[in-house]
């Protein structure tokens, strides 16, 4: 049954697929039924690019249930194109050597280990590069 | 829309509060509000909790507290809206007796958060945000609030030890509240030495998990002398406000639209201006919540509160004292009860009752409270007569 | 407190809605309603869900909705009474108009319950029960309602036909209702071979597990041709009230007091007979909960209501047609939304608008809402203008 | 953790813990704070019989996950004495034979073989007897 749900994501964690408005433009991700700007409920589909840059970001210490084993782990707001930003783990990368503005790029890894049921889960990640 | 007037309040000690059940927290806070107001009926309950379900299985809390309550036959409603739950049942008591449905009304919060340990909280404290595009990836509440604190010390040059400040700050004023779960003044050392939990929040930059319970009696302002026992603290505006669910989604991450936009309301209500606010109690459930809320309240200019707490204006004797209760840092943040307590606060020290901790010739007060990452919030404006 | 009316509703298909999230089940009822009155825009919004949080991992909905409705600022308020959290959600957004405080506003009920196993929603279910001294002992739902009709049956002599009969009777109805999770018709046959669930209650005496979602707009009264596209309805009462949690502490098991309580204050509100309601939506949770709630709004006297539907008294074409959309056993039971679909069912039948189960001429409609076995009841009354 | 809400109830499941209203005399089983009769606070430890007569029962085909292997199971509402009830299992019986009225005994039993954590918790259960 959990199976339903991680389903129902899966356009969005394996191709980054979001929606367009065709009132005013604006790209939501994840795709919403009624536009958050102009309130249009026409969209058209598009996939996000897999690179942005680093807005904010944390190192995780005190993880919950399926991430202890990861711990310390980096999280950030990652912004993909123009007002299109999403959160993710940021891998493959030196703690210390994260910031702001850092370029980066998404990839499609593994996201939880275990699930109450033992179900893998997987989705975007983002890793540096992509600024070259 | 006829005048509202809180008689009663009612707290009880925070803590780990191992031998009460999740009903006992409420009737014990319940009481102590009938008491303080010398009332032993209600005509409606609000009770504010986040998660009775997943914190100890039990949901319909509503009709269970009227029961053990001994007022079997009361309208019980449960309101939530993550850690603003509480906040809003006191909005909701205020809307049914303002509107003359009922006479009186009582409003509780509560959370019992320590019958599961610590990374299954963890995990329950995660689905106030979004369960699909945050939590799922890792993120918890320290962390999507240790994004807010990066993003405002890049901006605006925030120090360590200026967030420290806020906490040693609500310390010092919670050393004097007999009911708060850490009752003891901090120091900067133990502040930047506790262990690391979202980096840049250490463990002394969170509030912490605790069961509580917290209640207010309220009733038409034209019965208040009549029906209470004490002087009466007038409601004088409300306000409630929600933003986008994601922090992502935000233009902003330092800045809570939903703090912003609740206050206009209860300051349009109220029809007074914020230089008429002699305190506050808000929403520090992480250092940083503090800051960003001060700005957002519109008591301080943006990028300019992060300074607050280190130069003393914000400390019980300054310009504007925020959290002389201890704040949701030192007084606990049982999270369905947080709202109602900060309801509690102001009217003790608007009554002049506040003891050791009390603010000077304190007139009016404000109550903000907020949910998840800010995607909900509750301004409350109270007047003492 | 001014007169309030309902001008738009909206209700979707109902059933084991995979493909739909949490969010997108509430926000495709709240258009329909948004589009059945021609509005774009509320003033604040009220959600009625039992457990979003053991259901899906999500607490927090209102601010969550209202961000996903594309209306990120709007005050959002969830409350929870168990399976009449709908029930309530509208009367907390009729209050809301009632008073004066807002224009327009949404009041929608949601619940998404297949994203878990069978033995995990009785579960979840159960937490709406004395988690410690009822559900503890391994009582599921279906089991306290049978402890209901095993008394009934044996006080008053009703048979296990007359049972099957209510259900019987609402597929009938719901038959005609394309948004129900199971719009057909079955026979004696099939109740009576159906599997044994909790003796005597057999799987079609059950509602089932649904995911669904139902909305409506409420605007008031003097305003409600200027703003709404069709016929408004006005809610002439709204009455709500509790009884203790556990079953076993109640004098009478087949009486639900909570509902005779609620009823009396709404028809109270009112100010009319019961002689004027023309029809009724009410709790079928379970064959036995129909009748009993027949007996508690006192249209039925005690141990009377039992041979109703066997004797057509309720069917859409008797004397007091009962659960015209198919109630909860045939339209489907996802618990917070029910409350609300009741109002939905309501506003269809006063407008005319039900086709082949409209009721003739009806004028005015009672719509009862419970959670637990009776721990808490919602009453309205609308009436058609 | 768990065990904290295990412990807090166990007076009432071990010892059948009760209090009795100082006021109007009411017995109340959990003990509560507040008099559901006369809203009176004061009360006195009372500890109620073992034994009883079935008011209501049931027999639980399907049941919820921690009791699936115990299925089919028979759940009754005990009166154990002047207007104090209980909800419990009635073991011990033949199924067909329960009937409304039907003496019991309480017994201190294993309620639940499993929780998600794997605490046994154990409380009163019903079986016939008691009349004779
Ligand atoms: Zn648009
Ligand atoms: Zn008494």
């Amino acid at each position: 049954m959990f199976s339903a749900k991680i389903w129902r994501e899966s356009p969005q964690r394996y191709r980054l697929e979001a929606a367009k408005c065709l009132g005013c433009g604006k790209v939501f991700f994840p795709p919403r039924l009624v536009c958050l700007g102009c309130r249009g409920r026409e969209f058209e589909k598009r996939f996000l690019p897999w690179r942005g840059r680093v807005l904010t970001f944390t190192v995780i210490h005190t993880a919950p249930t399926p991430f202890v084993d990861m711990a310390p782990y980096c999280i950030a707001i990652v912004e993909v194109e123009e007002g299109v930003r999403l959160t993710c783990q940021l891998v493959d990368v030196d703690l210390e050597a994260v910031e702001i503005g850092m370029e980066v790029e998404l990839e499609f890894r593994r996201i939880q280990s275990n699930q109450s049921d033992g179900v893998l889960c997987y989705g975007y990640k983002a890793v540096p590069g992509g600024g070259e | 829309m006829r005048d509202v007037a809180v008689i009663g309040v009612g707290m009880i000690k925070w803590g780990e509060r191992w031998e009460s059940s999740l009903r006992d927290l409420f009737v014990e806070a319940a009481l102590a509000a009938l008491d303080d107001c010398g009332l032993d009926r209600v005509d409606a309950l609000y009770v504010g909790s986040m998660s009775p379900g997943l914190f100890t299985g039990q949901e319909h809390i509503g009709a269970l507290f009227a029961d053990y309550l001994g007022l079997a036959h009361l309208p019980a409603t449960r309101v939530e809206s993550a850690c603003a739950s509480g906040g809003l049942a006191f909005r909701q008591a205020f809307l049914e007796v303002s509107s003359g449905l009922s006479e009186i009304v009582l409003a509780a919060g509560v959370e019992k958060m320590t019958d599961v340990d610590g990374a299954e909280a963890t995990y329950v404290l995660s689905t106030a945000a979004d369960q699909e595009y945050e939590s799922f990836h890792g993120i918890t509440f320290p962390g999507l609030y240790a994004l807010i604190a990066r993003d405002y010390m890049h901006r605006y040059g925030l120090t360590r030890e200026q967030l420290a400040a806020v906490a040693i700050k609500n310390h010092a004023h919670g050393s004097h509240n007999p009911f708060a779960q850490f009752p003891r003044k901090i120091d900067l050392e133990t502040v930047l030495n506790s262990p690391m939990v979202a980096d840049p929040l250490r463990l002394m930059d969170c509030s912490p998990i605790t069961d509580g319970a917290a209640a207010v009696v309220l009733c038409p302002l034209e019965r208040a002398r009549e029906l209470g026992k004490k002087k009466p603290v007038k409601v004088l505006g409300s306000g409630q406000a929600s933003d986008t669910m994601a922090l992502h989604h935000r233009e902003d991450f330092c800045y809570f639209r939903s703090t912003a936009e609740a206050a206009k309301r209860a300051f349009e209500m109220a029809k007074i201006e914020r230089e008429r606010v002699d305190f506050l109690e808000v929403h520090d459930c992480f250092t940083i919540a503090e800051i960003c809320v001060l700005e957002s309240l519109g008591f301080f200019e943006r990028g300019k509160a992060g300074s607050a707490a280190q130069e003393g204006i914000t400390a019980l004797d300054g310009k504007l004292p925020v959290n002389p209760s201890g704040g949701l840092k030192s007084k606990g943040h049982p999270v369905g009860a947080t709202g109602v307590a900060q309801i509690v606060e102001l009217v003790h020290q608007l009554r002049g009752e506040a003891g050791e901790r009390q603010v000077k010739g304190a007139k009016v007060g404000l109550a903000q409270n907020m949910g998840g990452t800010g995607a909900s919030s509750v301004v409350h404006i109270l007047e003492g007569c």
